[in-house]
């Protein structure tokens, strides 16, 4: 029998991901959880006033989405790397850079999108006004794909260290940055008003950038990580 | 493969060149450096509108400019390594990524002390200023993750794929503190940049940052001779080289 | 020289304190760059050199001990 | 011992050169591995043995000097057993990474009895023991239709019934036109003749 064709094995990784992540559904709690408690830490810290808290609520909604995306993409190739199926997988004649991509749309699945649809209420508790919630559900949609291709950069290279979790975050919080400089940017102009196009553009433009060249990177780190 | 490129790569040849090469390139280095500094400190006249704390921009702005051209330096060692397998230049990676985030620490810590007389605080988010503590981030990433792993061969590798990843973030990264500063600031002037220099500042200058890259080079020689001697050590040419107890 | 006076090379107006606390924190910088490999490298020989001297010494004693 | 050469070669080494931790494992190693022909990889604990199987198959890319060349497709089963314990066996090996097909649902229940675990396609793997999981990664050697098997000591944690119908399911493949590398401290009493690679004496055909 003939290997299936790559996007045709990609599909099939994919549902392989998404039924592992089902098994345990408790697991995709975690990071949504996460979300709701570090998000109910800053009105503790900034006082409870309304005011303070809308002109907060953009960047905290973003670095919180961000933190919560970080949390998870350690582990996205870590459970295969131990019971060596990803050894199987640097095996499997198709190319790896496109499995690779099935990891990540699982990743972003089953922590960003469920990010991104749980976000509105989060919004509404930071008093964030009605107006914006609708960019900021947009701005994550595009922002947590993109913080999960370059979260599983940092996740291959250290999928072989034993305490790889911490180094994850020193290794890609640099490359997060500019995700969260426009993804808060945008829910900041539609609070103020201004057209949030732009900004989604070039979110956009980093993710379409990032789907062509992270797997690439990542390919390249999972075959080090197993060699090691 | 080319010839030069393979005796290029040997070991013994390469601890020997760069010997030769530091042996006349740190005296003119340190010589630069220190006339350099000398002219900016004491002999050029002060500027009119910050008065004498202008001064520390011959060194915040060469130390500035080495990082960055250091990374550079780095991912691209790292991408031939990747690319062709020369061990030679896993070793100029790893040689430049400590030279690189002192350099970057040097811009960062003049350029925050600038700030106090110019604008009254010690840490001022200037656009230029939070790209470099970026740079550094990202610096001290490569170091961290060459440390944790345990082969080395793979820790190359690994930090190669790194910087090469860091080098495509580096103009998103800039470009986008960049547009973030003027976003909240308003374009105000950017207090780093030298647009309208005096020509009797701007020689200091060019002679520091040609110092500092020279500082650079020395310091990557420098480390890969180090690190040479840690990596072949249970070679022949390491072990004649002690017999010969030839420590210069 | 731009100063009339080595007080006034020092004070530079009131931003000397500045001034001089970055140049020196750089000049540490530099010697630290510059000095730390060439000491590592010493000290590399210096120990390679040791454990060469011990293998001389353990080959020396089993030929004696040999004969 | 007939060296008759009769299969085409399947996989090609030359000059492999590795050293771990200042040792030198082995040194200018070369051979061809032809269809028809089964090797067994000897050498004491830390001989090497995973490595340079590891190098066969192309894990390790990087730290040894010398070139594999490869003719066919591999199928290479390590240590681990590359099993998820979420899954049912069926679901690991219709889900399976290595990406070789696509397997029918009867293909995998008669492959799943032939090794033994009839009736335990749709049990939860974390309830099998570890013997089992590796008679169901074993099953994907009547799956796959790779023609050089690089087994990394595929008897241990297999009782005495599944040892043998394993030798006899290697036999028969090599039978076939197949070629088998493995790496094994156990003697192996086969019915085709084995070439032996002693990582410390070096070839020994």
């Amino acid at each position: 029998m003939t290997p299936p064709g790559a996007v045709q094995f990609c599909i099939r990784l994919l549902r392989r991901q998404l039924l592992l992540a089902v098994r345990r559904p408790l697991e995709i709690g975690n990071p949504l959880l996460f979300f709701a408690m570090v998000v109910a830490l800053f009105p503790l810290g900034l006082g409870p006033t309304p005011e303070t808290l809308a002109g907060f609520a953009p960047g905290v909604l973003w670095i919180t989405a961000l933190l919560s995306n970080l949390l998870t993409s350690d582990a996205v190739f870590r459970s295969d790397f131990e019971d060596g199926s990803l050894e199987q997988l640097l095996l499997a004649p198709q190319p790896l850079f496109m499995s690779v991509l099935a990891y990540i749309g699982a990743h972003w699945l089953t922590t960003g999108l469920l990010l991104a649809a749980v976000s509105p209420v989060f919004a509404l508790m930071l008093n964030l006004p009605a107006q914006a919630i609708v960019a900021l559900v947009a701005s994550l949609l595009i922002g947590t794909a993109l913080l999960s291709l370059i979260g599983g950069i940092g996740a291959a290279l250290t999928v072989g260290l034993k305490r790889g979790g911490m180094l994850i975050s020193l290794l890609i919080l640099p490359l997060y940055m500019p995700v969260l400089i426009f993804g808060s940017a945008a829910v900041q102009a539609a609070v103020g008003g201004f057209p949030v196009g732009p900004y989604l553009a070039i979110l956009g433009a980093m993710l379409c950038l990032a789907i062509a060249l992270a797997p690439l990177a990542m390919a390249a780190g999972l075959r080090i990580s197993i060699d090691a | 493969m080319w010839p030069i490129f393979h005796k290029f790569g040997s070991p013994p040849w390469l601890y020997a060149i760069a010997g030769a090469i530091l042996r006349w390139l740190l005296p003119i280095t340190l010589l630069a450096l220190v006339t350099g500094m000398v002219w900016g400190l004491l002999f050029t006249p002060s500027e009119n509108v910050q008065g004498n704390s202008y001064r520390i921009i011959y060194i915040h702005v060469p130390a500035a400019v080495v990082a960055l051209a250091g990374y550079y330096v780095m991912a691209l060692a790292g991408a031939v390594s990747l690319i062709w397998r020369m061990k030679m230049a896993d070793v100029a990676m790893k040689a430049a990524a400590p030279v690189g985030a002192a350099l970057t620490f040097v811009a960062l810590f003049t350029g925050a002390i600038w700030g106090k007389p110019t604008w009254g605080t010690w840490w001022v988010w200037d656009a230029r200023i939070t790209s470099m503590l970026i740079l550094l981030f990202l610096y001290l990433g490569v170091v961290a993750l060459y440390e944790a792993f345990d082969n080395k061969e793979a820790a190359g590798k690994a930090c190669a794929v790194l910087s090469l990843v860091g080098m495509v973030n580096i103009p998103i990264i800039y470009k986008s503190v960049d547009w973030w500063y003027s976003l909240h600031q308003g374009a105000s002037i950017k207090f780093t940049g030298e647009t309208s220099i005096h020509p009797s500042m701007l020689y200091p200058l060019l002679l520091m940052i040609a110092a500092f890259y020279a500082l650079f080079t020395c310091a990557l020689l420098l480390n890969m001779r180090a690190e040479l001697l840690q990596r072949e050590q249970r070679t022949q040419w390491v072990q004649k080289l002690l017999s010969k107890d030839v420590v210069n | 020289m731009y100063f009339d006076s080595l007080h006034a090379a020092l004070d530079m107006g009131g931003h000397g304190f500045y001034v001089w606390t970055a140049y020196s924190v750089t000049i540490v910088m530099i010697a630290l760059v510059v000095i730390a490999p060439v000491l590592r490298r010493r000290r590399f020989l210096r120990q390679l050199a040791g454990q060469l001297k011990r293998a001389q010494v353990a080959t020396a004693e089993n030929t004696r001990g040999e004969r | 011992m007939p060296t008759r050469d009769s299969g085409v070669p399947v996989l090609a080494a030359r000059s492999l050169c590795l050293e771990r931790g200042g040792r030198e494992l082995f040194r200018e190693l070369s051979f061809t591995i032809c269809a028809g022909q089964l090797w067994q990889i000897e050498g004491a604990n830390g001989a090497g043995k995973t490595s340079l199987l590891r190098i066969l198959c192309g894990l390790s890319r990087y730290g040894f000097t010398g070139q594999v060349e490869r003719f066919a497709p591999l199928l290479y089963l390590g240590h681990q057993s590359a099993l998820k314990a979420l899954l049912t066996p069926r679901e690991n090996l219709a889900f399976h990474v290595s990406g070789e097909g696509c397997y029918g649902d009867e293909q995998i229940e008669s492959a799943l009895a032939r090794v033994g675990l009839y009736g335990y396609e749709d049990v939860a793997s974390h309830t099998l023991s570890a013997g089992q999981h590796r008679r169901v990664n074993l099953a994907r050697l009547l799956l796959s239709d790779a023609t050089l098997w690089l087994l990394d000591e595929p008897f241990t944690a297999i009782d005495k019934a599944g040892v043998d119908e394993l030798q006899a399911l290697l036999a028969s493949h090599v039978a076939g036109g197949g070629a088998v590398v493995m790496t094994s401290h156990q003697a192996l009493d086969v019915s085709c003749d084995v070439r032996y690679l002693n990582l410390g004496t070096g070839l020994a055909a």
